[in-house]
C-alpha cells in the first residue's frame, strides 16, 4: 500500500517504527516532547512512548549532545534532535572530538550508534545566524556518515537506515521541505546509507543536487527539456560516505556536471565532488565542471538579497546552458 | 539585593509603590510613554507578521516592557547593550528610531542595519546598541567583553547584557560570569526570567530555583526584581549600575516577568494554561505603572488618551514609511562581508 | 558531606585515621599495593619517555593516588569510570593491565587500544573504563550519558567523572550538572583539584572558593575531602556511591590533591615554589597510608618492602613486554574509522 | 640588519612590535602570561606589557574568544591565544556566528578586528583529538581570514597584517615548525593578506603546500630537481581571501599540479584549489590535479602509523612523477 506523506510525517514514521523495534531507542532535544517539536517532526512521540523515550533537553546543546554520546557507547542509541544545524555548531566538539573519534581511538571497542538530526540550510529570511548549511564542515570528518534527504521516501528509508547504523550520523533535513508530500510505502523498507540515486535520467549533462536543491534541479531539467537538453539529475543523498561511482559514472555519460548547493562554495561538499571528478573523469570532461552555491556572504534577511544568494531555477538553467556551450 | 561579601552597603530595593526615588515626574512620563510605545509597536508589529509584511523570527517583547525601560533609564548613553533575539523593547527603550526598526523588520535597505539584519539583530553603533543575537547565549561574553574595554580604555562606560531565562542552561554563561568576576568587569547581567524558553518552563530546563543565585558561587553580586515594576527594575539596576561604574564589578539580576504572547510569531503558547496568563496579565506592567501615576496626581487619564493617539500616529508614520521605503540593492549583498 | 536538602543521613567524613569502616585488611593491603603500583608505574613512564620510548603527552598521576584508589575501591565492576588525559592512575586503580598500558605508551599493537590511542585514551572496554579523553571538560557529559543508560536500561550501574580544578571553567561542566540532577542521573562527579591547570593556580584561574560548592545553586549533593587519605576518599565515595545506586542522584565531590610533578612530561613546573611543592609532599598518599598500616599493625616494613621489589618486577616485566611488542601493521591505520 | 630567528621568535616580535605601536591591542589566552607560552611563543611579554596586556584566562575558549568578540567591537583589536585550534572548536560557535558576521549582520557598523592564533596540525604523537588540521572548516566561512605561516620572515609579516587588519583573522601556526629558524630583516615590514608565495620558481608542474607541507614540498622539489623535473612551489599563505591567480597562472604556465596538505581530503582547502583550477585552467591541465592528504582517519598515536597519515616527501614525488608521467 502506498501512503501519501510529508516529510516530516515520514520522518516520524521512521523514528516511530524504528523505536517500536527497539527499546533501546530514545530521542532526546529542545522542545521535542510536550511542544511536539520545533516543526513537528515528533508530533505524538510523547504520547506514543512516554517521558522516558522522548525527553525534552534545557537549552545546552554541547551538554545534552555529550549526553546522548555517553549513552551511545553504553548500549542506547539516541536520536538527538538539535533546533537547527546552526545551533549544533556549539556541539561540535563533542561531535568532532568524541562521537567521530571514540570508535577510532578505542581500537573498536566502543561504536557510537547516534542519530544527530536537525533542519540545515536557509529557511526564510531568518537572517545570518539562522541560515547557515553546514553540511561541509560535517563531511570533512572521519568518523562522521552525513545524510541529507530530499524527498518523504528517501526520508524514511535513510532515516531507518540512519537509527540502525553503529556509526554517529548527522542527519540534515530542511524546514522549507518538512510539508513536501510524496509517495511513501506502508511496507518496510530501508535505503542503505552511501548510495545515491538518479532522479532523473539524461543523457546530455548531469547535475548533483541535494535537499533544497533538488527540487531546484529537477525543476531546471524539466524546462530544459522543452529546449531539447536532457538532464541526468543525481541525489546523492549520503554525503559522506559519498556514492562518486555514481556520479563518475553519469559523467562518463553526460561529459558535462552543474553541481548545485545552497551552502557557502569555500571548501564545500560541492568542492569535493568536483575534485573527485575532475581528477577521476578527467579525460570524460568536455567542459569545466560549474558550481552553483549560496553566496559567500552571511545570510541577509531581506527578502530579495535572501532570493538572490540562494541558488535558483534560473541559474541552474543558465550554467546548464554555459557548460553546453548554448 | 544579595551583596557578595565584599560589597556593601546594597539594599533589597522593596519599595513602596509610589517611592520613584530620584526620578522627576518628567522622568516618569518619559518611561510612562516608552513602554506604551513599545506595546503599540509591538502589536502593531504582530498584525504587519499577519500580513505577510515582516518575516522569519519575530519574537515580541509585550509583557516584559517595565524590564528593559526601567532598567536602561538607570544607563549613562554611552554604556553598551546587548539583547537576544527578543530585541525590540530595549531597542526602543534605549532610543533606537522606530521608524528605522519597522523598516528593518520590512526588510527595506532604510532600516537600521539596511535590511540585512532584521528583527533579531538591530544593531545602532550611535547609541552602544550593540545588538540582538540569535545563538541563545552566545552574546553574553560579548557584553562582558565590552566592559572589559571599557574597563581597559579607563571610560566609565559599562556593559549590560539581557537574556532569557533558559539561556542560563548554556555553559557560555557560566564561563562569563567566572571571567566577569575573575577581572572584576563593569558588566551587568540580567536574566529575563518570563519563565518559559519557547514552550518549556523554566521547572523543566534548569534543578535549580532563584536563577539569581547561580551567582553566589562566585560570591557576585546579585539580586532579583520584580520586572513588572519598572520602578524597581529602576532602582535595582541603579544599585548595579553604580557598583559596575564606582567599583567596577559584575551583578548579576534576574527580572521576573511574563511574556503576554507566544515565544515568537509563530508558536501558539498552547502550553500555558488560560489561567496562567490571564493571571500574569493582572500585573501588567504599563496599566500598573499607569495608575500609579495618576493616582499620585503625575498624569491624568486624558493625558494617557493623548500619549495614546500620539503613539498611535507614531506608530502608523513607522509603517508608512517601512511600507514606501525600498529593498536593499541587489549588490548590497555583497557589501560589508569584509572591511578594507 | 554538605547534604541537598532533599537527601537525609549523609553525614560528613571527618575520620579518626584508623577507622577503615567496613574495609578488610586484605582490601587496605591490595589498596596500598595499587597506589604503590600507580607511583612506581609512573616513575618508570617519565624515565622511559625521558628515553624517547614514550612520546607525545604523557601526564603522570603522582601525587594524587589516593583519589583513584580510594574512591575506586568504593565502585562496583560494572560501574562507568571516565577520566581526563592524566588517566594512568584511574586506570590503574580499576585493574586495567598494567603491561598492557605501557605497551600502549610505547606505541606498541599490544597496547589496550592496539597502539591508536596512546597515554591521553586509556580505554577498555572489558572493566567498564570508558576512557580517558584529551578536550578539557568534554568528557563530563558522556559520563552522565552512560549514567543515563545505566537508568535508562534498570541496571544498577552508575557512572564516574574524574576531571582536574580547571575543567570547572568549561560551560560544559554546568550544563552536565544542571542535566544529571534535573534528571537524576547515577552519576558522581569528581574534581581533582591539584591546585593547578597547567601554569595556573585555581585562585587565578576561578573567581568562587570551594570548587564542589558550584553544586550549590542546584541543591546538588556535594561535599569534599582529603584527597591524601585514601581512606577519607573511600568512606566519602562509600556516601556518594551509595546516593547514586539507591536514590539515583548525582554527587559532586572535590578531592583536595597536590600532583608532585609538572602538568606534563614537558613541562617542568616553575610556577611553584620549591617550598609549596616540598610541603606537599609531606602529605604523600602512599606514605601516610603505609605508615598508618604498619602503626595498626595490618602490614609490617618488611612486607611494604616485599611488595616494593614485587611491585618493581611486574613494572620490569610491564616495560620488557612493551619493548618487545611490534607496532601497529600499517593497513591499520584505516581500521575502525568505521563499523560496518 | 638581517637577524636569524625562529617562527616563534618572529611570531613575539610581530606581535611585540604591533603593541608597541598601538595601545589598545593586547593579548589573551590560556598561559600565555605568567608561563610565557605553552609554545613559548608570548616568551617575555608579560613582563614587557603587564598584565594589563599579557592575560593568562582560565580554560574557558568559547567565553574568552567571545570577550575577545566584545572587545573587539568596542576599541580594541584583541589577539587571542588558543592553546591549540583543536581546542578552538569550542568557541567555533562564537567565531562563525558572531566575530565573521559581526561587520555584515551590522551593515558595516561594527567591525571585528581580532586576531585567533593556535597552532593546528599534527605535531608529534598526540592522538586524535589534539592532531586536527582545521583550516577547510574556518576557510569554508565568509568574514574570516584564514591565513598560515612557513617561514619566520612570513611568520612576522602575515602576523602583523593579521593584527593590523579590521576583520577577523584566524592565524594558523605549527607547533613542530616554532623552532625553524630563518632570515627576518630587522626593519619593519608587511606582507598583504591575500597575496601567495612562489617559494621555488619551476617549469614542469606546479606544487601548492603550505604550513608544515611547505618544507615537505621543497624537499621534494629539491629531490626532483636531480631527476631534471623543475618544480614550481608555490605557498598560499593566506587561505582565504585565496591568491587564485597566482596558482591558476602558474598551473597555466606548468600545466600539472600537486596540492599537498595535511588536512582531511573531504572539502577540504585542497579540493577548494582543485575545483578552481580544474574549472579556470581546464584546457591548460596535461593531467588530472593530485591531492596528496592526511589520512582520511582520526588520528593514530603510534609513530609509525602517524607518519604514514602524513603526507610525505616520497608521496609527493610519487604524485609528481604520476602527473608528469614519469
Ligand atoms: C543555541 C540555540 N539553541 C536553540 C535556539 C532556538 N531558540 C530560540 S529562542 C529559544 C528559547 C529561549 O528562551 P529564553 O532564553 O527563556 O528567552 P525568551 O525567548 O523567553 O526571551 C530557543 C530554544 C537558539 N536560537 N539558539
Ligand atoms: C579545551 C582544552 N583547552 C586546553 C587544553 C590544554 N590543556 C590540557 S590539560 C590543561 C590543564 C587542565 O588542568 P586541570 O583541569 O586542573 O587538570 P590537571 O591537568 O591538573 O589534572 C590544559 C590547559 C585542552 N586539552 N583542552
Ligand atoms: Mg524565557
Ligand atoms: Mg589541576
Amino acid at each position: 500500500m502506498i501512503q501519501n506523506l510529508q516529510i516530516r510525517e515520514a520522518l516520524n514514521q521512521a523514528m516511530c517504527e524504528e523505536m517500536e523495534r527497539d527499546p533501546n531507542i530514545f530521542i532526546m532535544g529542545e522542545e521535542v516532547a510536550e511542544y511536539n517539536g520545533a516543526y513537528k517532526v515528533t508530533q505524538g512521540m510523547l504520547e506514543k512512548f512516554g517521558s522516558k523515550r522522548v525527553i525534552d533537553t534545557p537549552i545546552s546543546e554541547a551538554g545534552f549532545t555529550g549526553i546522548g554520546i555517553g549513552a551511545a557507547m553504553t548500549g542506547l542509541r539516541p536520536i538527538v534532535e538539535i533546533m537547527t544545524w546552526n545551533f549544533a555548531i556549539l556541539a561540535f566538539d563533542q561531535i568532532f572530538n568524541n562521537a567521530a573519534k571514540l570508535r577510532y581511538m578505542s581500537a573498536g571497542q566502543f561504536n557510537c550508534p547516534i542519530v544527530v538530526r536537525a533542519p540545515n540550510g536557509p529557511a526564510h529570511m531568518l537572517g545570518s545566524q539562522h541560515s547557515q548549511a553546514l553540511e561541509s564542515m560535517l563531511a570533512h570528518v572521519p568518523g562522521l556518515k552525513v545524510v541529507t534527504c530530499s524527498t518523504p521516501y528517501d526520508a524514511k528509508g535513510l532515516l531507518k537506515s540512519a537509527i540502525r547504523d553503529d556509526n554517529p550520523v548527522m542527519f540534515l533535513e530542511s524546514e522549507l521541505m518538512y510539508s513536501i508530500k510524496g509517495e511513501v510505502p506502508s511496507e518496510e523498507y530501508l535505503i542503505p546509507l552511501g548510495v545515491g540515486d538518479i532522479k532523473r535520467e539524461g543523457r546530455d549533462i548531469t547535475i548533483v543536487a541535494w535537499t533544497k536543491m533538488l527540487p531546484v534541479a529537477l525543476k531546471a531539467a524539466e524546462q530544459l527539456s522543452h529546449e531539447g537538453i536532457d538532464c541526468e539529475v543525481i541525489d546523492p543523498r549520503t554525503l559522506r560516505p559519498l556514492d562518486e561511482e555514481l556520479i563518475i559514472n553519469s559523467v562518463i555519460k553526460t561529459n558535462h556536471l552543474v553541481i548545485v548547493e545552497d551552502s557557502w562554495p569555500f571548501a564545500s561538499v560541492g568542492s569535493e565532488i568536483a575534485k573527485r571528478v575532475s581528477s577521476q573523469a578527467f579525460d570524460y570532461l568536455d567542459s569545466p565542471i560549474i558550481n552553483i552555491n549560496g553566496a559567500d556572504v552571511p545570510m541577509p534577511y531581506a527578502e530579495n538579497l535572501e532570493y538572490e544568494a540562494i541558488p535558483n531555477v534560473e541559474k541552474v538553467i543558465e550554467a546548464v546552458h554555459q557548460s553546453l556551450n548554448r | 539585593m544579595e551583596a557578595s561579601t565584599s560589597t556593601k552597603n546594597i539594599s533589597s530595593p522593596k519599595l513602596r509603590k509610589n517611592d520613584y526615588t530620584d526620578l522627576s515626574h518628567q522622568q516618569l512620563i518619559a518611561m510612562y510613554k516608552k513602554m506604551l510605545l513599545i506595546r503599540r509597536f509591538e502589536e502593531r508589529c504582530s498584525q504587519e507578521y499577519g500580513k505577510g509584511k515582516i518575516s522569519g523570527f519575530c519574537h515580541l517583547y509585550i509583557g516584559q516592557e517595565a524590564v528593559a525601560v526601567g532598567t536602561i533609564s538607570a544607563l549613562n548613553n554611552k554604556d553598551f547593550i546587548y539583547a537576544s533575539y527578543r530585541d525590540h523593547g530595549q531597542a526602543l527603550a534605549r532610543g533606537m528610531d522606530p521608524k528605522l526598526i519597522m523598516a528593518e523588520l520590512f526588510g527595506k535597505h532604510s532600516g537600521i542595519t539596511k535590511g540585512v539584519g532584521g528583527s533579531m539583530h538591530l544593531i545602532d553603533s550611535e547609541i552602544n546598541f550593540m545588538g540582538g543575537y540569535g545563538i541563545v547565549g552566545a552574546h553574553i561574553p560579548l557584553a562582558a567583553g565590552a566592559a572589559f574595554s571599557a574597563k581597559y580604555l579607563g571610560t566609565d562606560n559599562i556593559a549590560i547584557c539581557y537574556f532569557g531565562d533558559a539561556a542560563i542552561n548554556q555553559g557560555i554563561f557560566f564561563e562569563t560570569l567566572n571571567m566577569a568576576q575573575l577581572w572584576k568587569l563593569p558588566v551587568i547581567f540580567i536574566i529575563e526570567n518570563n519563565k518559559y524558553g519557547m514552550g518549556t518552563s523554566i521547572e523543566r530546563s534548569f534543578a535549580g530555583n532563584e536563577l539569581y543565585r547561580t551567582g553566589k558561587y562566585l560570591d557576585m553580586n546579585r539580586g532579583s526584581f520584580d520586572g513588572m515594576n519598572i520602578i524597581e527594575a529602576y532602582k535595582t539596576m541603579k544599585d548595579a549600575v553604580n557598583i559596575a561604574r564606582t567599583n567596577s564589578m559584575p551583578t548579576l539580576l534576574e527580572a521576573i516577568t511574563y511574556r503576554f504572547k507566544g515565544h515568537s510569531m509563530s508558536d501558539p503558547a498552547t502550553y500555558r494554561a488560560k489561567e496562567e496568563v490571564e493571571l500574569a496579565k493582572v500585573n501588567d506592567p504599563i496599566i500598573i505603572f499607569g495608575n500609579q501615576l495618576i493616582e499620585d496626581k503625575i498624569i491624568s487619564e486624558s493625558e494617557i488618551e493623548n500619549f495614546e493617539s500620539e503613539i498611535k500616529n507614531k506608530v502608523i508614520e513607522c509603517v508608512e514609511f517601512a511600507e514606501k521605503s525600498d529593498q536593499p540593492p541587489l549588490d548590497y549583498l555583497y557589501q560589508n562581508v569584509y572591511k578594507n
